[in-house]
Formats: structure tokens, C-alpha cells, sequence
């Protein structure tokens, strides 16, 4: 390996320092930089704490998606179900609400049955040995079918307004779906960087024989990923619900794609033991500054789609010839 | 009382191969047993068993007259039987440190990994096994030999009754060897029973108190150190006798084939001069790290070159790829071969195909499967790799005969220079003298041969020239009139 | 005689396509001598033609379509003509003419043609002139419901401005009929524009997203104050009835699939029995402009809040 | 994973003997056959010959896009660009014919855009060492947005026949689609299985390394599996651009889900040198099997999905678990 000479430094250690070093191996920093800089330079209303603030509530759903993703890609599986349970654990929490159940105990059901969602999917990975991508998309079929069955393809509607702050409420001058969003993040960029179930979950990623030989639960880790990334899914389809107030299950088609880009532009690998939080923040962030610019910008929506590969394509770019300068 | 650890009537099969038949051993508390035999006669089969790797298909175990059957690593990681497997089992993109506490982490206040005490302990274990990089290294940037220390740091992390060590020493130099002896001899004090699997036999020797011969996948005979001679050990393995180790070459040295001028690598090695010539065995030596295996991998085209010139017979040869190096002629032997050399879940056929690709197919393009099963039989029949045929895929074979894969592919394009780094890693004693004979062959045939090596004796055995490298620059080059372990010991040193 | 009748909607990711559904196996139901077989297509022509072709296989009697899109549909009207079956099309058409024996047909144009106008006639209301700050969500570009809502309120709003200079247009954005990502989007218009009068909108759940939007931002005024955001968008789901009838959501351009699909079943049902004098080849299904001021109305309950019945 | 330590030979590595031992080693065809057997049990117009033509020409697209990636996944790379490539391509045939270019020129027009799209990738994930995930997102994105921006977003209808009986024709009995979609099959499954080329594809996808010191021309070989995914999501754009007589940028939306699926279903892995175009048309035709049974059997369109994904995951779970009996 040409790599082999230069060995960056490791993340390690608590503090800033750390997480300077370990943002300056991200190196998709500095296409997050370049977008984030083009936009303030050319968009007003860019700086504005009220955009800025916009673009984290717009990023919150993708986000809390995408940090159970990351702890699943990080083992080297996939799970593409998280969408379809967005949408199931939404109006499952809908039909409770609905049906008079207490707004904690409606969040509990829907965080419940997105975790159980992820349960399944763990059960065929680790006991069956099945794909984690067939699995998941199966249950992404699943899931999405059975959101159609037990809502009769109808929305539901007007939830108290106790379940609609969690995702579209203000705590002061911040929305509380955001406010959860960086929560959510911080206690997974904790657990994944700091943790023994962290290194495990990288460990078993990095090599799953190893990991096995070093007396490592591998089942238990990978179960508990799957279960982590469906629980945190049902996060999202809670949210969701509160913020529109409603519950369809249409809703969040084709989230797992976005999610997993984030991940990816975050630096992890398809093929594990690569990828961390603050990565996936980075490439969340990315996606929704994108949006943002574009929306700002006016941008015509013919050219929406082109421009959002453009520029996605770009920051990788810059970052994989960072990558290389840095190698020599 | 009874023995540390029993094994008792071991029995094991894989679809077409019976690994291990009716095998006891057992193992005292301070005690070394060593455990030799021919690639693929059962040694790393019984030591996974007795790891939980997988379960046998007879017979038991007992540790410490307790019944002791293993279904899975944990269990026996929790018994404190911790093995060294053969192949190296380490996470590439973490730290030295975290791979050195792989399911063992430091675990501090809600499970966060204690970090401090982590790097703490790895740092001694790494000066205990004398490997000098960072714990917070990443392991991917480390060379195999140093991948191997630390495996055994690994070991020495927990708590053991019982050390299992397969073949920890195939990439090791003498300095990092003297270092693992006084760890093992320590352990040996401290009580903890060991099993040493080597096909060095002058360290079985040195550091066993008692040796156990597999032959077949059968336990041939135990007897203690003392009452095995060298040629006994031999004969027990192989079953034949071999007469000499190092068998004589007649080569005659001719013109210059490889020439290397100011060669340089960034951040690995610069300013690396010399010249092989048709015939000619030269040895690489020096450290672990010296930058050996860059040069081979840099003169190959597999790695970037940042200045410098190799000449191939007498022609520059711009070589940028290894595609390129073997059109030049050159045949590269790695040293990893799980990672670098073989693709380990496809067959043995394929995997000896895969430079000739070309030569084995119709116009260039459509594969004749007769002509590659032509090859693979050969290669396998020259080279005794030990299957059951040649579509048993290579992740199935015992390392041993994993290695006799990755030579026979480098044959396979009938190259003039050879580029072999450790080639004999992980093969057994008759084997060895085969790729030693198989070596002179080819010097006598016309080729220059480049041979990297960590194991000093054979270098001394089988070179007419030794380069000694130290830092990533050649520190000196020996004639076989002043071969010495001593001098080659004070250039990789002391330069 | 008892006839087999296939249905292939466009996708049942919106209500809409439910209602229709829901229409023709009602109307399905009231002629014991009629059978279904539904299908939907998700979204994709491809499968649409594929799920049609299957059915022609299957010898139904009549093919009631709702195309996903009014030239790819044509192959398999064709194949189906070949084989004599009739063919009836609901909300979009097929392109070929008489290959299809009605075309019961939403006009999607004069429906966002509407939407710019009800937004002119508000801003007139609040300013005395049609001025003001006004936002386009449209609809999921390549869908013909979503092109044409956007051809239709686009060109009308070209020609409003061309009168009253002060109207413009703030954004123009996809919202693709996603509730969310119509939040979204207006999230982030809200935070760059301190005036924001109107937001048109290609359909109900885009508006969802855009009251929802409102509401966090803090900037949810009631109508008839000067701060109000004028909501106007199409469809008459039940979640917009709601938001109509509580006051979040000035109105929506209903068109009922319940009574339409019903048609297209009573036209299959006099084909098969033979009296093909009463089929018109082409008609335009009424819609309607629903407000709070008419919503609970006399005259709505006999137009048909379908939204409201849907969901039954 | 305890697989490591008992390997059946699985199908990898290349020059296999026969096609009764290949089809031995695919278990999925076991799923195959359940499902095959359970549709003319139960439904009697299934074995009709005129419904088994329609299931061959309804699998005729994802068929050919699967070919494609079944190359591409066997290097253990991924291209998730196919389906709005078979859009892009399907409006460039289009509007070239609109522009009354001569139909074989129009083929070549849509073949030859997605070869250079496919190019595209090849490009970034050879020379500039990209992940082929984000490169292949980026493409999604862009040629979907290409497609909208060339067309204005307007559906080109009315070409000429000779173009249409490409998608929509018949020869004799059979459709002329199926019957170009049995034909690449064939081709690919020759390339791969038989041929020096198709031993390099193996050889990268099983280790890229060990490849590459072997000698094996790694960035041709994978620039080439790119090229061919592009030029046979080209070929798909122009078989559905004639199948319906029109050409819309919003066509084949999700269908690279559905290929990656079959190729998976067929028994390769996303880590790379594993998979084979005949496992990839068992793959094709379980889903297609599955479409044409939801149809048949009149199942309400709630339970469609719910029933798709089910279906799938039964499949598959018969296939591990032949796999795990095999083993022992
Ligand atoms: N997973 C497996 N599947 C099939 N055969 C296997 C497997 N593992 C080992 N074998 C076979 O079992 C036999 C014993 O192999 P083992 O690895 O124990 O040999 P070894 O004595 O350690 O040899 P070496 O000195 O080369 O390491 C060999 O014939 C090998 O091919
Ligand atoms: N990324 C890196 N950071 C720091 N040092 C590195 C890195 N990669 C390689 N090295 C060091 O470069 C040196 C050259 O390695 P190389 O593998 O060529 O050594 P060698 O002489 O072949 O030894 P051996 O093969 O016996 O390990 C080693 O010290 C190695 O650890
Ligand atoms: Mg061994
Ligand atoms: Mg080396």
C-alpha cells in the first residue's frame, strides 16, 4: 500500500484537540467548507440564523436515519428498510394516538416497533445468516406494505399538540427536532467513538473472523446494530408525524438512499469497519446545505436533480483527491 | 495431579481431506511442547479445536482434569487458552492498542473504553514484544512481521493457563525471535503451559521441552526434547530422510539481469543500488521494517517509485505496474499472502491461472479449462501442494500449501528475475529444501533471484551474495566468503 | 353474464388514487354481474404496461386505466383494442384518440389556472391590488398532474403579472407531493423571506408541508390578517377539509374520484350490456373550489367531499 | 463467520464445468421452483404459454439492467445510476428520432450515452479512486436531471415502428424484448463465466490486491464491468422507449434497486467475487414470478408490497438455509 508511509494520526483521547484531529481526517471538511463558504458569499440570507437553523430542522430526520445507518455500515451490512419504518412507525404511533393512548406511550410504540423492525432484520443476519441487503429490502417491501394495510392507504391526522412539538415544536429559538437530532448524535458520536460496544462494532466491521476469534459477541454486535439503526427509524417516524401532523404511508420513500449517501459522503465504507458519526453529520450536513443553496438560490427544479449529483460528486471529489495528496 | 491440558483421541474431517485422526497430546503447567510436521499434516486443525474455532469430530478435551469443550473462541479465551492462529487476525483500520485488546477492552464508566490505561498497557506490551511503533498506529500501515508481534502482544494481554503459539516466528528476524523466546521462557517460569508450532526446527530445539511429531494428521510420536535429534525429527515428519538442508547449486553466474540504480520510495527507503545477475541468489536481509519489502514491491512496479532506475537484462524497463513487470519479465512472491497473494475463497486452479490468463485460453480470450487444469495439475504435482484436487479453493488449504500456491503461480509466467519476499513462510522442512532445490533450479537456469528473508540461516544457506538493509538504505552487501550471522547482525544494526 | 373488469391505477401513494379506487369497486359493487381485478402501478410505467398486459392475458371484459402517462399507455390500449377489449380511462387519458371508448378527464390545467387566480383575487382582497410575494410549490415534475396543475398556474401567473407588475414570484420549487419535503422547502423560504403572501401549491400534502412549515416557524397568522400566508392548493383530501374547516388552509380545488370513478363503472357496465348510445368519447369532471365559506355548504355535500368519504 | 472455516466450494472463481453443476451450487433455484410450482398449482392461467411470454417480456428490462450489474457487483462495486440512465438514454433515443435520425442510428445514439455514462463512473472509480457508491449516486441524480433538462420535462411519443418492435415487437410468437433479453444473457453469461475477461472480473471482486500483483489489468477490467452496466442501461432505455412507444425522463425510477436485488437474490455478494448471470436470471424471473402471481391471483394493491417483500424473504431464507444443510 502507498499509504503505508504516511500513518495519520489516530482519533484518540477526549477534548478538542481530538476532535480537530479527528475532523482533519475527514477530509470532506473541506468540501463541506467550499460549499458552506460559496453559499455565504453569494446568498444573503444564507448566514442567517434563522436559515441555519432551517437547514438543521430540514436535516433531522436524514440525520437520526443516517446515525443508525452508520452503525450498521460501519459493520459492513446495510439496512434499507429505514424509509418504509419511517413511514410504518409513523402511523402505528398515528393509530395510537388515534386511538387515545397518551402521547408517551405513542412515542414508546413508535420507537418499539421501529426497534422490533430492527430486531427482525437482525434475527435473519445473525441466526439465519441471510444478506443484510436482501433482508432489509424485503423488509423495506414489508414494512411499507404493511403501513399501506393497517392505515387502509389513508392519512391520519390531528395529533395532540404534546406529540406535534417533538418534531415541529420551538424550545425557545430552537426546534426541538433539531434539538433531539444533535442529542441523538452526540450520544452516538460518544458510544461509537468512546465506547468497548463502539470498538466492536468497528472491530467486527474491520474483520468479522478476527472479531470472532478475540471472543467478541459478533451476534450480539451485529443484532444490536440492527436494532439501534430500527429503533432510531422509529425516532424519525415519530418525528416526522409530529412535524406534518399528520401520518401517511407514502411518506419517507427512498430515505434509506439519501441516509446511506450521507454516511458514505462521511467517509465509511459499504465494505465496513470504516465510517464515524461526525462523519455522517459532515455528510448530512452536506446534503442539506445543497438543499438549502438550491432552494435559496431559486434554483429552476429541471435543474434541481442535476445539480444536486453535480455538487454531491464534487465534494467527494475534492475529498478523494485530498486523500491522495496527503498519501504522497 | 492432572496435566494442564488433555486432548484426547482428536478426530477431524473436511469434505475430502481427514485433517486429524485419534490425536492426544497434553500439555503440563511450565511446559513448552512443540508440535511439528509437514504443511498440512493437523497442527493449526488441533489448535483451532482446542481455540473453539470449531468443534471435533471425536474425542475430548480436558483442562485441568475438568471437562472443557469449547463451542465457540470466547468460550476458550474465557478458559485462558489464548492461540496465536497461524494467520493473522487483526482489525486493519483500528489502532495497535484497540487490536491488541480486541475483546478485551478497558472498560471504564458506562462502557466508554479507558483510553489512558489502553494505550498505557499496550505500550509495554509492545516494548515487552519489541516492536517500536505507536499504539495508536494504525495496524493496515504495518508490515507483516510487525502485524505478527502484535498477535502475540495480543497473547500476552490476558490472563493465560494456556499460550498457543502457530508458527509466530515465520516472519520474525533473529533480534525479534531472541525477544519472543525470553517472553515465552518467562511465561514458562510463571507456570502457564505453552504449545510452540514451528517449522524452524533449530528453535523447537532451543525453546521445547517436549516435541510431538503429527505426520497425516495422526500424533507419530511425543518424546521430550532431549531424545529427538534433529535428523530424527526429520525422519518422524517426513517420513524420509532428507540429507541436506541446503542442497548445492551449479549455477553459472552470467550478465547482469536486474539492475537497480538510486532507487528511492518516498517516506520507505532511498538511494538503493545493485545488480543481480543470471544465476545469482542474492539475499535481502535487515530488520523488520528496513524497507525490504518496499524495494521488492517498488522494483515490481507495485508501488510508486520517487526516483531511481531498474534495468531488466539490458534494457531500462519502465515498469509502472506489475502488469508491466511481468511483461518485463519479473515474478513478485509476496509476503501476505492471505492478503496480497491469493484470492482465498476461489480454487486452487484459479488462483494459478490468474498470470497466465492469456496462455490459458483460446485467441487471448476464451478460457480453455483443460489447459488451466493442465497447469494446476502440474503445479500442484511439482510443487506437492497436499489436496485433495485442485478446485478445493485455496482458504480450505493449510498455510503451508497456501504458500506453495502463491510460488507455483509465480513460475507459472516463466519469468528470469525473481522477486521472492519470504518465500518460505510457513513451510515445513521438506518442503523448504524443495523451494531451495527449486530455487537453484532456477538459477541454473539462467535466472537472478531476489530473495527477502527474516530467516537468517536460510539466507546464509541459500545466497551467494547477501544486501543488508537498515533504515530504508542498503547498509552493506556481503560475498558468501564473509557470511557470518554476526556480520549481517551488525550491518542491519549498526549499518 | 358476468364480466371481469381490470383496473390499473397510476399508483396509490396519494389519497386521490384511493378515492378512485375506492369509486370503482363501489361502482364495481353495485352491478352484481361485474368482477375486479385492481392493480396498481407505483408510480412506474413500465410495470403499468407490464400489470395491463396481464390483465389482457387474463381475458377481462373491459380495462378501466388511470395511465401514469397518456403516450406509454398507448401500446398496451392498442394490444388490448386488438384483442376487443374496450378500454375506459379515468382522470388521464391515452393518447390515441378513439383507441379508448371514454376518457372521464381531470383538467389539470385549469386547475392550477384556478389556484393563480384564487391567489390574484386574495391579494386584491388585502392590498386593493394584486401585489405581494407569492411562492409555487409544485408537484412531482414528470408526472402529468404535476406538469400540468404547473403549466396552468404558471401561464396565468405570467398573465397576472404582466398587469400587475408588484405580483411576483419569490420561488419556484418542486415539492413532489411530499408532505415533507414540502415542509422542508418552505422552512427554508420562510427563513429568507421576512413577506411571504401566498403559496400556491400542486397538491394537498405539499400544503400540508407548507402549513406545518408555517406553524413552526412561528409565522401562522389567521386568515384575513394582513400576516396571514394564503394557502391555495388541489385535491380535497380529508386532511385539507381539516385544515380548511380549522382555519389553516384557505382552500382547495376538489375534484371528487369517488363520483368520476363511479362514471367511468357506469359507462363499463352500459358497454358490456350493449347500450353504448349514452358514452360520451371525452368529458371533463367538474371540479370545485372549496373554502371555509362554502366547505360545510349544501352545495360541497352535493359536489361530494370525497375526501371526507375516502377515509370511511 | 463459521462459514470461513467449512467452505463448500461456492460459485466463485471462474471456468465452471457445467451448467447442471452450476445450477446445483445456486440454492435459490430451489425458491424458484416453490414459487413456480405454487403459481400453477393454484392459478390456471399461469402456465398459459401466452402469460410465461409476458413474464419474460415484463422481465425483459430489469433483466438486461441486472446483466449489467451483476458485473459491476461481481468487482465489488455497485452502480446505482442504472435506472435514471435507462430514462436518459430513452429521451436521447427519442429525441434523436424526433429529430428524424434513422432508427439503427437512435440505437446506437441511446447504447452509446449510456456507455459514455457509464464511462463516467468508470472514469471516477478507476483514476480518481472514488467510492462507486457516491460516484453512482451522483450519476443517478444527474442524468435524471439531464433527462428532464434536454426534454423540458415533456414526454417524446410517436416514433417509428421499426424503433417500437425493438421494445414492442414480436417475432413469431415471441416478444422481440424477451428475446434480446435472452440473448444477452447468454452473451454475459458466456463473457463470464468462460472467458479471460470474465476470470478478471472474478479475480478483482475476490481480492483486488492479490489481482493486481498477478498481474491483472485491475482499473481496464473494472472501467470495462462500468462501461458494460451503462451500454446495457442504454440498451434498456431503448427497449422501453419502444415497448411504450415514448420516452419520459421520469421512467424507470427505483429500477436500480430492483436489479441490485435480483443479482443478489442470484447469489452474489455486495463485497464482490461472487455471482453469476444465471443465478442474476433467477433472480430476474423470482421477480418477475412474484409480479405476475400479485396480478394474477387479484391481490389488492395494499398487500402487494407486503406480499412482494415476504415473498422475497422466503426465497431467499429457503436459500440460506439449503446453504447452512449443505454445509453440515
Ligand atoms: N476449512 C477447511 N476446509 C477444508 N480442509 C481444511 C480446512 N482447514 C484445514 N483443512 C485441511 O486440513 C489439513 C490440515 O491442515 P492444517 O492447517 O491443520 O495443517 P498444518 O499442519 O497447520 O499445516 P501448515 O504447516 O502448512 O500450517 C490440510 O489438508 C488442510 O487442507
Ligand atoms: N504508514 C506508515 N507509517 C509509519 N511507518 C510505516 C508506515 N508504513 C510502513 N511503515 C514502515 O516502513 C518500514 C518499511 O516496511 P517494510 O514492510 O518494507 O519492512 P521490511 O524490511 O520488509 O520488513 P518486514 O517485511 O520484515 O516487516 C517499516 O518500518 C514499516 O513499519
Ligand atoms: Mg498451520
Ligand atoms: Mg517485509
Amino acid at each position: 500500500m502507498a499509504s503505508a508511509q504516511t500513518s495519520t494520526p489516530q482519533r484518540r483521547g477526549f477534548g478538542l484537540a481530538s476532535i480537530t484531529r479527528a475532523l482533519n481526517e475527514l477530509t470532506i471538511v473541506v468540501g463541506f467548507l467550499a460549499i458552506s463558504i460559496y453559499l455565504a458569499l453569494t446568498t444573503p440570507a444564507f448566514l442567517t440564523s434563522a436559515n441555519i437553523l432551517s437547514i438543521l430542522l430540514a436535516s433531522s430526520l436524514i440525520g437520526i436515519v443516517a446515525v443508525g445507518e452508520t452503525f450498521v455500515i460501519v459493520t459492513g451490512g446495510i439496512d434499507l428498510s429505514v424509509g418504509s419504518v419511517v413511514a410504518f412507525t409513523g402511523v402505528m404511533a398515528g393509530l395510537a394516538l388515534n386511538a387515545h393512548v397518551p402521547v408517551p406511550m405513542a412515542i414508546i410504540v413508535g420507537i418499539g416497533i421501529g426497534a422490533l423492525s430492527g430486531g427482525f432484520i437482525a434475527f435473519a443476519v445473525t441466526f439465519l445468516n441471510m444478506s443484510p441487503f436482501i433482508v432489509s429490502l424485503a423488509v423495506l417491501a414489508m414494512a411499507r406494505g404493511l403501513a399501506f394495510i393497517v392505515t387502509n392507504g389513508n392519512t391520519l391526522f390531528s395529533f395532540p399538540d404534546a406529540f406535534d412539538n417533538i418534531g415541529g415544536g420551538n424550545l425557545g429559538p430552537f426546534p426541538v427536532a433539531a434539538l433531539i437530532t444533535l442529542g441523538v448524535f452526540l450520544v452516538a458520536g460518544l458510544v461509537l467513538a468512546r465506547t468497548v460496544f463502539g470498538a466492536e462494532v468497528y472491530a467486527v466491521g474491520g474483520n468479522r473472523e478476527a472479531a470472532r476469534l478475540a471472543g467478541i459477541p459478533v451476534g450480539r454486535t451485529l443484532a444490536i446494530v440492527y436494532i439501534i439503526s430500527g429503533a432510531l427509524a422509529g425516532l424519525g417516524g415519530v418525528i416526522l408525524a409530529g412535524r406534518l401532523d399528520s401520518a401517511q404511508p407514502i411518506a419517507a420513500v427512498g430515505l434509506e438512499l439519501n441516509a446511506i449517501a450521507a454516511v458514505v459522503i462521511g467517509g465509511a465504507s459499504l465494505f465496513g469497519g470504516k465510517g464515524s458519526i461526525l462523519g455522517t453529520l459532515l455528510g448530512v450536513l452536506i446534503i442539506g446545505l445543497i438543499n438549502n443553496g438550491l432552494t435559496l438560490k431559486n434554483v429552476q427544479p429541471f435543474w434541481v436533480q442535476f445539480i444536486q449529483g453535480a455538487v454531491i460528486f464534487g465534494a467527494v471529489l475534492i475529498d478523494s483527491l485530498n486523500q491522495k495528496r496527503r498519501k504522497s | 495431579m492432572a496435566n494442564l491440558l488433555e486432548m484426547q483421541a482428536i478426530s477431524k474431517g473436511f469434505p475430502g481431506v481427514k485433517a486429524l485422526s485419534d490425536v492426544s497430546i497434553s500439555l503440563d503447567k511450565g511446559e513448552v511442547l512443540g508440535i511439528v510436521g509437514e504443511n498440512g499434516a493437523g497442527k493449526s486443525t488441533l489448535m483451532k479445536i482446542l481455540a473453539g474455532v470449531f468443534p471435533p469430530d471425536a474425542g475430548k478435551m480436558q483442562l485441568e482434569g475438568a471437562p472443557f469443550a469449547p463451542h465457540r473462541p470466547r468460550d476458550a479465551l474465557d478458559a485462558g487458552i489464548i492461540v496465536i492462529h497461524q494467520e493473522l487476525s487483526l482489525v486493519p483500520d483500528r489502532s495497535v492498542a484497540e487490536n491488541i485488546f480486541l475483546g478485551n477492552l478497558p472498560r471504564g464508566a458506562l462502557g466508554a473504553v479507558r483510553r489512558a490505561q489502553l494505550n498505557r498497557q499496550a505500550k509495554t506490551l509492545l516494548e515487552r514484544v519489541g516492536l517500536a511503533v505507536s499504539p495508536q498506529a494504525r495496524v493496515r500501515h504495518l508490515g507483516i512481521a510487525q502485524q505478527q508481534l502484535v498477535e502475540i502482544a495480543r497473547a500476552l494481554s490476558r490472563s493465560a493457563r494456556v499460550i498457543v503459539m502457530d508458527e509466530p516466528t515465520a516472519t520474525l528476524t533473529t533480534a525479534e525471535q531472541r525477544i519472543l523466546f525470553a517472553t515465552i521462557e518467562a511465561l514458562r517460569d510463571a507456570g502457564v503451559g505453552l504449545v510452540f508450532i514451528s517449522h524452524h526446527l533449530e528453535e523447537v530445539f532451543e525453546i521445547c521441552n517436549r516435541v510431538t511429531v503429527l505426520r497425516d494428521g495422526m500424533a507419530v510420536e511425543t518424546r521430550s526434547v532431549g531424545d529427538w535429534t534433529e535428523a530424527s525429527l526429520i525422519q518422524a515428519m517426513v517420513n524420509r530422510p532428507i540429507d541436506a538442508l541446503f542442497p548445492e547449486r551449479h549455477a553459472v553466474v552470467g550478465d547482469i539481469l536486474l539492475e537497480v540504480e538510486g532507487l528511492a520510495a518516498p517516506g520507505a527507503f532511498s538511494d538503493v543500488s545493485f545488480a543481480v545477475r543470471a544465476g545469482e541468489v542474492v539475499g535481502l536481509g535487515g530488520l523488520i521494517g528496513a524497507g525490504r519489502t518496499e524495494v521488492l514491491k517498488t522494483i515490481y512496479g507495485a508501488l510508486a517509485s520517487s526516483g531511481g532506475r531498474v534495468r531488466v537484462g539490458t534494457r531500462d524497463a519502465r515498469i509502472r505496474s506489475p502488469r508491466d513487470a511481468i511483461a518485463a519479465g519479473l515474478a513478485f512472491v509476496p509476503e501476505d499472502r492471505k492478503g496480497e497473494g491469493l484470492v482465498m475463497p476461489f480454487p486452487i486452479r484459479s488462483n494459478l491461472a490468474l498470470s497466465t490468463l492469456g496462455k490459458l485460453s483460446w485467441f487471448r480470450s476464451i478460457l480453455a479449462p483443460k489447459r488451466i487444469d493442465r497447469l494446476a495439475d502440474k503445479t500442484v504435482a511439482e510443487l506437492r501442494i497436499r489436496t485433495p484436487n485442485t478446485r478445493q479453493v485455496v482458504q480450505s488449504l493449510s498455510g503451508g500449501n497456501q504458500q506453495k500456491v502463491v510460488l507455483g503461480r509465480a513460475l507459472t509466467t516463466h519469468p528470469r528475475v525473481f522477486l521472492l519476499d519470504e518465500p518460505t513462510r510457513g513451510i515445513d522442512v521438506g518442503a523448504k529444501v524443495e523451494v531451495y532445490r527449486l530455487i537453484n533450479a532456477l538459477a541454473e537456469q539462467g535466472s537472478a533471484i531476489l530473495v527477502v528473508s527474516s530467516d537468517m540461516i536460510e539466507l546464509l544457506g541459500i545466497c551467494d551474495r547477501i544486501l543488508v538493509m537498515r533504515a530504508g538504505r542498503l547498509a552493506g552487501a556481503l560475498p558468501r566468503s564473509e557470511f557470518s550471522q554476526e556480520r549481517v547482525m551488525q550491518l542491519a544494526a549498526l549499518g | 353474464a358476468d364480466y371481469v373488469v381490470g383496473l390499473s391505477v397510476a399508483t396509490l401513494a396519494n389519497p386521490f388514487f384511493q378515492g378512485m379506487t375506492k369509486g370503482v369497486k363501489e361502482g364495481i359493487g353495485a352491478h352484481p354481474n361485474l368482477t375486479l381485478i385492481n392493480t396498481s402501478a407505483n408510480g412506474d410505467a413500465n410495470t403499468q404496461t407490464n400489470q395491463v398486459t396481464d390483465l389482457i392475458n387474463q381475458h377481462v371484459a373491459a380495462l378501466i386505466l388511470n395511465p401514469i402517462n397518456a403516450n406509454s399507455i398507448v401500446p398496451v390500449v392498442k394490444e388490448a383494442n386488438k384483442k376487443g377489449i374496450p378500454v375506459f380511462t379515468l382522470d388521464r387519458g391515452a393518447a390515441c384518440g378513439d383507441c379508448q371508448v371514454n376518457f372521464l378527464e381531470t383538467d389539470n390545467v385549469e386547475l392550477g389556472k384556478e389556484g393563480a387566480d384564487f391567489i390574484a383575487a386574495q391579494l386584491k382582497q388585502r392590498y386593493g391590488s394584486i401585489k405581494g410575494n407569492v411562492v409555487d410549490l409544485e408537484g412531482l415534475l414528470g408526472t402529468t398532474a404535476g406538469d400540468e396543475r404547473e403549466q396552468g398556474f404558471a401561464t396565468e401567473f405570467a398573465a397576472l403579472q404582466k398587469d400587475n407588475p408588484d405580483l411576483k414570484l419569490i420561488a419556484r420549487q418542486a415539492a413532489d407531493f411530499d408532505a415533507d419535503k414540502g415542509f422542508n422547502i418552505t422552512t427554508q423560504l420562510l427563513a429568507a423571506h421576512s413577506d411571504m403572501d401566498a403559496i400556491f401549491n400542486g397538491n394537498d400534502d405539499n400544503a400540508v408541508g407548507a402549513i406545518r412549515a408555517i406553524r413552526q416557524a412561528n409565522r401562522f397568522a389567521p386568515i384575513g390578517s394582513p400576516k396571514h400566508i394564503i394557502i391555495i392548493s388541489i385535491d380535497g383530501t380529508e386532511q385539507a377539509l381539516s385544515a380548511i374547516r380549522n382555519g389553516q388552509m384557505d382552500g382547495t380545488l376538489s375534484q371528487n374520484p369517488l363520483t368520476m370513478a363511479k362514471q367511468s363503472v357506469a359507462y363499463v357496465e352500459a358497454y358490456l350490456s350493449g347500450d353504448k348510445s349514452k358514452i360520451p368519447a371525452h368529458q371533463f369532471w367538474p371540479h370545485m373550489l372549496l373554502t371555509k365559506a362554502n366547505i360545510d355548504s349544501p352545495a360541497a355535500k352535493a359536489y361530494g367531499l370525497w375526501g371526507d368519504e375516502v377515509s370511511q
